[in-house]
């Protein structure tokens, strides 16, 4: 088995920070992208973004969350494909998304009650127009395809995006949205954020080719890009969404990126990772390289970065005092919700339950 | 189908003498009418109308935006129904047999049956999964199977299934209703029975009724309890019982998931014994969860232990041995005999 | 949604009969397969393949068995393909695959069982070399990807072929089967029977594309035949083995052939098939082209058809009377095998049930 | 791991404390050296030794041929399985967490659980496959479950679980021994519990041995069943109500398919009350499977409905819910009071 081949990916702005002087032509530079507002706001929100990573990570090794895990590396990729929904998008994530979550307007406090242990979701997936986290690897590409099949019914104008990795691209369930999604034709891009690792798995233990020869099998276009260059995957997802807005079919895009962080906090990467990688990637990173841009085109000054440094400390600092302000939910809310209508079932075990904890001796 | 009696004024029900089949049909075809987010979506529903005619016609009346043929991938078929009905569909899916619904086992017990608790009641997920089911037709393997306790065990599904005609009639257009996920068991060797069935739209209270158990026979001595399959089995055991003088209840419980037991355990008090009939394995099956909740409950009013007919601890074996292997007249008659003589 | 196009298919023989003048180049005809030996032992697989599914409609028409599932007019993509294999090769096929099972050698009395519904098997797979019948779809093309693994551990110049449907390509487990071959690079060769549908539903209600675009995805070389044309199936096949064997790791091949009949004997084709399908495809038959070159190549004479016939004719008596002949079982056999070593729950069971057999008034 | 002390005699049993991680690990060692055709398939089990290090060290020393890095796809790696084990191999195969079983449900529950009786006994499919089980390690969603009741309803399936360290040492190695497909389902929560294990080889006696249910504790009031991560709660539970005046039986079952259940009948008819402990949802769970065969067997000596403890008709919730939502000391002693006192 050796590693798999990777040709360059398609990009736009370098990790030095400069423009590709041509950049290929399947990914064409949109007209705005280069505008100084839109360039700070996808800076704003990789920032922010890596800002929630870092105070989940702290307050997981404090012990107020059970479990985080980080996106650190791959802002580019979320807030770029992010950037490009449009409102009625519909996004359906990993547990890797906060990102992504973030742009769709997702309160950092409410994303942490997954890993607090206090919820297993947080927001409402309907007025966020973004699906709960899932965990079981590949389940939410099949909803996001459905959504899609949803919206064509309706005549809609929206379309779905379905994030997952690597890893969950061998799952069944993953296969079987592409040939739902090629068949019917349904209006969903396919979102493959390859971070290099599926917890201490590398790439070529799902594949021995990239992951966009896999989704071209299904007769769908491709496009396989920096995952770290955030004007890339903002592009690509825009020009995906317009395709498949359009009546296309579904788009596929692999963005080549690197988890630089450990799969969750209870990994341990040294135990696999070799050595030389991450230094490597360190030298990829999102945010600099289009702080340098900004920077060298003027778009943003001293100032304004100053005050989105401010801007992190009062969000690090709310995101503290709100989790820590967070009680733990009433034991007997449990029972809530298992079913839309009543259940004799949850109805008596709820009722036994009472009994016991309300009679002697018995600690809930 | 809804149309042979023209004549009957609009007030009276119409009644029409039908197979099980038909009398889905009907209630698939009144739900599309009714609702135009439902959807049906399956391998082979549309063309063909489903390998057993469930669907026959609605395809061509619908359209094929609401009646999908899909890819044969059932995974594919329940993963992409959760995603329908969070954009405020309602599908209806059907599973072709008992044995293939094991692909999309993850799709319904990790996603399906969990995602109205996970989202604290935020989004409903009301698809109704159609499922021939049991044995007793002569079927090569995996076309025979009783798959009710797996889904059962499961908390976030309803699980349900018609003994008859009319049941089956009113009972999909209740699971349609209900905006819970049902796996809906049709019982594919009463198909072509044939009822008479009101084909009256269903009133609110009569959708709600169809979470209720109901007692098709009262006896005194002895409580048979069954679903689907075996109610038919379990009523035509009652009656040559009254020739040796013993004289049963008999309960369809149409609703497994939930379980409305009071009724049982009413008859049960009187009775003192009980025999729960299913086609599934016995062991860990709905028989063993009746019996434990008859004990709880009734326990100082039974006079012989609950006991259970049920299918061995054995796979469904090749079709030439499923009359030894399934419950019938013989075996039920038997366990009531064995109740009685303690 | 659109027809799938099809690419014209390799092929060695047209249905006229003769050799396609310029094969292409992808598919080289055999040195040996013109030897008139190996063209009788093919015609003859085929005919008499015919003959046990002839016999077998007609023995589920008066109820000796419960249901067929025909293989007529796969017979080419069937046969050739298991000429191809080694003795120990193993093939792992659905429930259809009646013309491979002729070839490894299974008595087409004991194939029956299944569908007389005294058995779920019927031959010993490890004997045959052959696995037994499998309904849920793809669920074998796993176990030939973990049966290659197993030849590849040991060092085994075996290989495996794993036979599907058009309409299995949907599922999941074919899938996850591609990703293990090429990742493990097992000695397996997916041989994909599209018979133009999947029960009611045609072809293009699984893919857009051709199989073969979909298998490329994973890496591994395929080739899209003609799968009437059972020398086409044979050197296709042989490449395909010879090269998984050499470790070239997986190989797709699909075989475009027809179903001419129904999809089981419980079918009614007449619901969903077009007009003048059947009849295209009825010129496409691969008895008779194959037929047509013996005569013109002087490979057989009216002699040995002659006796082919009459030796099918005797293949039908003897299915006739076999099957005819086949008592049910002993009832209580269906407690036997559930597990290797006894099982507590079978015990008692089997006990219950003899005690209420053997007591009076239960037939059991 | 099996060396700490060269210097016992051979014929001496070594006897290490260990956790149950490190027994899991020594009898994965001791079956990788036994038996050459034995493999460990997994995600994360190879380069990482496994989320929980169960396999930590064996791809170092058996290579990657022996112990494999699989795909994410969990139906991938035990339809595989099943190949390798057709092939003469006898895969061990880790499912990283009882969550992420279900993708694979349809190659366990119609391939895998099915074959040797399908071919009539000429194919056997020596597979385990291991997962960690159960929740109250403060886990996010899909890492708690417990999922036994649905192998164990599956005829063709075996179902073990070990309670401590010794038991998973011998247990892992009595599955790999057995010729039947074994779900072997690891209590996560006791992954960690140390205890003194004797680590020479099994004796084939001590190996079947395995499939037999025990008695830890013998009472005279009350008998009290578990397996897996229930077995301590239930002598911790039994062991405090020594104070009260209490004396109780503890079973621990172990083999959850096939059940040995002659050692529950015979104490419950000494005791003549029993409660019947697990962590997974009372709905047809093995509470209701032995609360019935209980009732079936000794229903004369009963003074008292057999009452389960168990998880409520709910999915498994967010962590901070879990102690109280899982069976603990408190709910068991209270199910016993109550039998006490009828
Ligand atoms: C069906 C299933 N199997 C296994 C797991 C355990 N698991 C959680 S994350 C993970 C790795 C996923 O890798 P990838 O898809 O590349 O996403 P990444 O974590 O790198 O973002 C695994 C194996 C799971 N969550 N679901
Ligand atoms: C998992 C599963 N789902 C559904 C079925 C029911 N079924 C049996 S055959 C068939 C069509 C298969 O079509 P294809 O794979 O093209 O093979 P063919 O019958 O044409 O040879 C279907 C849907 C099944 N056997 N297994
Ligand atoms: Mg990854
Ligand atoms: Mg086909």
């Amino acid at each position: 088995m050796t590693d798999v081949k990777f040709e360059a990916p398609l990009r736009l702005l370098t990790p030095e920070g400069t423009l590709e002087s041509a950049p290929s032509i399947e990914l064409a530079m949109p007209t705005d992208v280069l505008e100084p507002a839109l360039l700070r706001s996808l800076f704003r929100d990789m920032t922010l973004t890596r800002r929630v990573d870092t105070e989940a990570t702290a307050l997981q090794r404090t012990g107020e969350l059970g479990l985080w895990s980080s996106c650190l590396g791959q802002e580019a990729a979320q807030i770029g494909s992010a950037h490009a929904m449009a409102h009625n998008d519909f996004a359906f994530p990993t547990y890797r998304e906060s990102g992504v979550a973030w742009v769709r307007g997702v309160d950092p406090v409410a994303l942490l009650g997954l890993y607090r242990g206090t919820t297993h979701g947080g927001w409402n997936p309907q007025e966020k127009q973004f699906a709960l986290f899932t965990i079981v690897l590949g389940a939410q590409v099949l909803h996001a395809v459905g959504y899609a099949m949803g919206l064509q019914r309706d005549e809609s104008d929206g379309a779905v995006i379905a994030y997952f990795g690597d890893g969950a691209t061998s799952e069944g369930d993953v296969h079987e949205a592409m040939v739902f999604a090629t068949v019917q034709s349904a209006p969903v891009v396919f979102f493959c954020q390859n971070n290099g690792w599926a917890i201490s798995e590398p790439v070529h233990r799902q594949t021995t080719v990239p992951f966009t020869q896999r989704a071209a099998g299904y007769g769908m276009p491709t496009m396989r890009i920096d995952g770290n260059d955030v004007l890339a995957s903002l592009a690509a997802t825009r020009w995906a969404l317009a395709h498949t807005r359009e009546g296309g079919g579904p788009v596929f895009i692999e963005a080549v990126t690197y988890r630089m962080g450990a799969h969750t906090t209870s990994d341990d990467p040294t135990r696999y990772r070799p050595a030389g990688e991450l230094e490597y990637w360190a030298t990829q990173d999102p945010i600099q390289r289009l702080g340098t841009l900004m920077r060298a085109r003027g778009a943003a000054d001293d100032t304004w970065f100053q005050q989105l440094a401010d801007e992190a400390d009062a969000l690090g600092e709310r995101i503290r005092a709100g989790i820590r302000g967070v009680v733990d939910p009433e034991p007997e809310l449990m029972f809530d919700h298992v079913y839309a209508q009543p259940h004799l079932q949850v109805d008596r075990d709820r009722q036994r339950w009472t009994t016991l904890t309300t009679s002697d001796g018995v600690s809930s | 189908m809804t149309t042979s009696d023209g004549a009957q004024p609009m007030t009276e029900p119409m009644t029409e003498s039908m197979t099980m089949v038909a009398a889905l049909n009907a209630g698939l075809r009144a739900v599309l009418e009714d609702n135009p987010r439902t959807l049906l979506m399956g391998e082979d529903i549309a063309t063909l109308g489903g390998v057993f005619r469930v669907t026959d016609g609605l395809a061509k009346d619908f359209g094929e935006r609401r009646v999908i043929d899909t890819p044969l991938a059932e995974a594919g078929i329940v993963g992409t129904a959760i995603g329908l009905a969070m954009s405020g569909y309602v599908p209806i899916v059907e599973i072709q047999f008992d044995g293939f619904v094991y692909p999309a086992f993850d799709q319904i017990v990790t996603q399906l049956a969990k995602h109205h608790y996970r989202s604290g009641g935020d989004t409903q997920l009301p698809i109704v999964i159609r499922i021939p089911f049991g044995g007793g037709i002569g079927a090569v393997e995996h076309h025979s199977e009783s798959p009710e306790a797996y889904f059962v065990h499961t908390p976030g599904l309803r699980v349900w299934s018609p003994a008859d005609a009319q049941q089956a009639y009113t009972g999909i257009q209740a699971a349609v209703a209900c905006p819970d996920p049902i796996i809906f068991l049709e019982p594919k060797r009463r198909y072509w029975d044939k009822a008479s069935v009101v084909l009256a739209r269903p009133t609110p209270a009569e959708l709600d009724q169809m979470w209720t158990s109901r007692t098709l026979r009262t006896g005194t001595d002895v409580t048979l309890v069954a679903y689907g399959p075996m109610v038919r089995t379990c009523v035509e055991a009652a009656e040559s019982m009254t020739q040796q003088g013993i004289s049963a209840t008999v309960i369809d419980l149409r609703s497994l998931s939930p379980l409305d037991l009071d009724p049982v355990f009413a008859s049960v008090r009187q009775t003192g014994r009980c025999v729960m009939v299913h086609e599934a394995v016995e062991t860990v099956g709905l028989g063993a969860e009746i019996s434990a909740r008859i004990s709880e409950e009734c326990f100082f009013s039974l006079e012989a232990p609950v006991l259970r007919v049920g299918a061995p601890h054995v796979p469904y074996p090749p079709s030439r041995f499923e009359r030894h292997y399934l419950p019938n007249i013989d075996r039920v008659t038997a366990a009531v005999r064995q109740v009685m003589a303690l």
